[in-house]
């Protein structure tokens, strides 16, 4: 029987990093997997995703190529083509991670993997072959798949989850985006660029709930603008897919409406791969569908761990790294400290992109904090205006008392790539006046990050 | 100020709480490389100022 | 005679935000301008070729669109559109200025200022009216213009500076760019993008010649690749004008050779405005070519002071605004501390960007540290691959001692909206432990600055 420092089962962000840095901590470690090397993220989510919504950025540019002095004749997409550049960007991604795993000496497991007691794992491959492996740690990183709704049944083919959103043969003439987080509202994003009628359902209030509601509202109108449909305060109760199209029924605040359209994208939620992994023979104990874990990802039995979207806290791939990161570096022995959760970034990437990191304004005051606000609108930013990127705005959320950065919001083109800002500055605990007085370069859209906190202390100079 | 490098946001508490750059300095602290974090101050001031 | 408490000669960068900064301090105030609120940078230098470059970046696209499953089939520009979408954003930029003044107060006064003795502007209109007014300070903000070579005297034909370059009627076929520095390189790309033929002539031995070695290497390669000529060690010796054509002996290390183009463009420095405003009748002292000020831009004569292009340090907008703010905040007797001219973010706005902060490697060596390096190449990075930017790195600078961020230098898409983390990073004093373990969000280009940090310890993922 093989015998590994490190098991590591699924090949997400989670497990495959973890993977490569326990290597480079000197362990002899191998990865499960019984799809494909990159999980979710890589195949089926964060990568694939973006390729798409470059395509729709780039077919924007096009069908608005006057408003930048330019001439185009026939602008056109060829669905099929920008379905297959998203395939190819996330295998190329995935032969990446094969490269990987060759270069850092851990040997792939391909199969299906089942913990057994004494840190073993049995992995079950494509012929049905069963070989038992054994460890000294191992470390579960299944991750999650899209969740079904008992009402909302997939089908695969009327009524789909993600992985065929963004494999679709053909580009549906209508669509209904059921959920409003960020995957549902990409594809929303994705699908209006592309000419789509799109229709979102959204249960709670507002849209991207998780967001500042500033965010949300503006967000709303911007979706609106572009022709998506947005039904807030409103659940699909059923759909009949007898017909050529679907026919969802919509409880709304005001009744009962119906709607029809080629196609109905679930996008409610995830639900953890906790199924058949072993997990109750060996005796790990879960919770509402996640794997118990401490501080540095050790489950309730030594010698199994848990990271990624299998475990509490945000599904996001860059959490999932950071656990498994933290998780082999104290099994390494080395000084750790714990993730601090308040200070995750989150960032949808729709256009416009949305990007926060910390408190909401109504968190913060929920929290009891006394509170100072600012807030920088792109219209008055000189870059957005030569980018023709006037939409949106960057809020700050500062302690009145004590300074602390409790949150940050930004709302525009290319904030993903700037709230790393505000993460760093509040991982360096800054007071609002550091930030004021840190010379931001000019033109740029990250100055509005200077003048909303000016603005939070009265100082904004362009407003 | 010592030879210690304070983060702005504790700099702040220390002021509001009157903890001279001494009395910082024997905080413990719980981030990398010494770097003494608001939840450090935070928890000395909860403890009664210890030290 | 009207008495202010601050005037303030020029409104540019520097001018017009150091006005509203006094008035939100409480002063009454008066700006003196000869020519368009918001000087060179909104009117002929940030602001317009932000404009341009964004015309190039779609018009790239549109070039490329099958790259991103999309068709076009008869792409092209508009000239004359392009530079008027250009002026169009100058013009709206400035008109904004023009209600920042109003809403805050400030007087323009319209006309060529001249400071006489005594805290006194003399402001001479353009019906030669000359009206004297007095100040209990006055701030010199005349900022500064394209500089001229005895041997490449700009005819605004064929021989032309910046101002030139962005509002040219008819687009050249050739052109011949004299100096690569921001300005110079930004105009070749813009050009080169627009289809002109374009020779960069520079006397150093590499381009962008302020910037990391390693991004000046990789920026020629990407740029030749582009179909940029570029002749290095190399000086304009003198133009004939007399043909159809501009003619250019350039000087190279291999002797000399001729070259022909439609236009050439001097971008080969500033000149400051310090002509004729009575600074020797007020006995302000200068040296070479700029007016010398302490650390609070006080000039040697009290009540007297400079900001901006007109005095030392780099000829930047956001240097000549960060030090209007803190002039005036001095003058409010408020508590301030000196600009560091060491944490000033430099961009470049070119395909790709470049922008940087701190030493490079070969400064930080001079200056004898011992170094940690460490780079990041966004061939690497998921997100690039998504959106066909893979082109260029992240490189990172610590010193080895006690892990100081020392520099950092970008080269990409979209990298002068990333560099602000590293900026504020410095400013508050990180070591690299702390952007390590700071959380990017995944798929962004920013976190090709972690995974950078992380290659400088030798804890790189992605590599
Ligand atoms: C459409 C979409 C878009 C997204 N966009 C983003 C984004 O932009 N940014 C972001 O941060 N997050 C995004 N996410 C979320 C992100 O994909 C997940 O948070 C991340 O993939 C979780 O990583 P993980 O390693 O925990 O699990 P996963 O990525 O789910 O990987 C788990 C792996 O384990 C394998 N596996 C499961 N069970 C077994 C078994 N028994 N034996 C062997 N192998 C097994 C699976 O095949 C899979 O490869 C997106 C998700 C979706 C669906
Ligand atoms: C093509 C180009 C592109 C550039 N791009 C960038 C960039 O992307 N980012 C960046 O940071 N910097 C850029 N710069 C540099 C930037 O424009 C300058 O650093 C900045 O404008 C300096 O500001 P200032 O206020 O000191 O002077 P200026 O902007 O030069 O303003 C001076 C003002 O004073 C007025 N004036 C002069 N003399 C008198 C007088 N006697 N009486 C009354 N008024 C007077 C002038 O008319 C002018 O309006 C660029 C420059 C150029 C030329």
């Amino acid at each position: 029987m093989s015998k590994y420092d490190i098991i590591v089962v699924g090949s997400g962000p989670g497990g495959y990093v973890t993977a490569i840095r326990a290597s480079q901590l000197g362990f002899k470690v191998a990865v499960v997997e019984k799809e494909s090397l990159g999980g979710v993220c890589l195949n089926w989510g964060c990568i694939p995703t973006k390729a798409l919504l470059k395509s729709a950025q780039v077919f924007d540019y096009l069908n608005h190529a006057s408003d930048y002095g330019l001439k185009v004749e026939k602008a056109d997409k060829d669905f099929s083509a920008v379905v297959k550049r998203s395939r190819n960007v996330a295998e190329g991604m995935s032969k990446g991670v094969q490269f990987l795993m060759k270069k850092n000496k851990i040997d792939v497991l391909n199969g299906n993997g089942k913990l057994l007691k004494g840190k073993k794992v049995e992995v079950t491959d494509k012929n049905d072959k069963k070989t038992t492996y054994e460890a000294d740690h191992v470390i579960i990183a299944t991750g999650a798949r899209s969740r079904e709704l008992p009402n909302l049944p997939q089908d695969g083919k009327k009524v789909i989850g993600y992985r065929k959103a963004m494999t679709l043969e053909k580009q549906p003439k209508s669509m209904i985006v059921v959920g409003s987080g960020a995957i549902g509202v990409e594809f929303a994003s994705f699908y209006n660029a592309m000419g789509t009628d799109v229709t979102i359902v959204e249960y709670l209030p507002n849209i991207v709930p998780v967001e500042d509601e500033e965010v949300s509202k503006q967000f709303e109108r911007i979706y609106k603008k572009k022709g998506i449909k947005i039904m807030t305060n409103s659940s699909v109760e059923s759909v009949d897919t007898s017909g050529k199209n679907v026919k969802a029924k919509v409880k709304t605040k005001k009744g009962e409406e119906s709607l029809e359209a080629d196609i109905v994208l679930s996008a409610v939620g995830i639900k953890t791969n906790i199924e058949n992994i072993g997990l109750e023979e060996v005796g790990i104990k879960t919770e509402k569908d996640k794997i118990q874990v401490n501080d540095f990802y050790q489950t309730n039995i030594p010698g199994y761990y848990a990271i990624g979207d299998v475990t509490h806290g945000p599904a996001l791939a860059h959490v999932a790294s950071a656990e498994g990161i933290l998780c082999v570096e104290k099994i390494a022995g080395m000084k750790v400290e714990a993730i601090d959760y308040g200070n995750i970034p989150g960032c949808t990437y729709s256009n416009p992109e949305i990007a926060s990191v910390g408190m909401t304004e109504k968190q913060a005051k929920e929290a009891g904090y006394d509170i100072k606000v600012g807030k920088f609108p792109f219209s008055a930013s000189g870059k957005a205006s030569a980018s023709g990127a006037k939409d949106g705005f960057v809020k700050v959320i500062f302690d009145a008392k004590y300074g602390e950065w409790l949150g940050c919001h930004m709302l525009g083109a290319g904030v993903t790539d700037m709230i790393a800002e505000a993460v760093l500055g509040r991982k360096l605990e800054t007071t609002g006046h550091e930030v004021l007085k840190t010379i931001h370069p000019h033109p740029t859209m990250s100055e509005a990050v200077m003048e909303a906190v000016a603005d939070a202390y009265d100082e904004v100079i362009h407003l | 100020r010592g030879n210690q490098f304070y983060s702005p946001l504790v700099e702040q508490i220390a002021k509001d709480y009157h903890i001279s750059y001494e009395e910082l300095a024997r905080i413990p602290a719980s981030g990398q490389n010494g770097r003494l974090k608001k939840s450090d101050i935070f928890n000395y001031i909860e403890n009664g100022r210890p030290f």
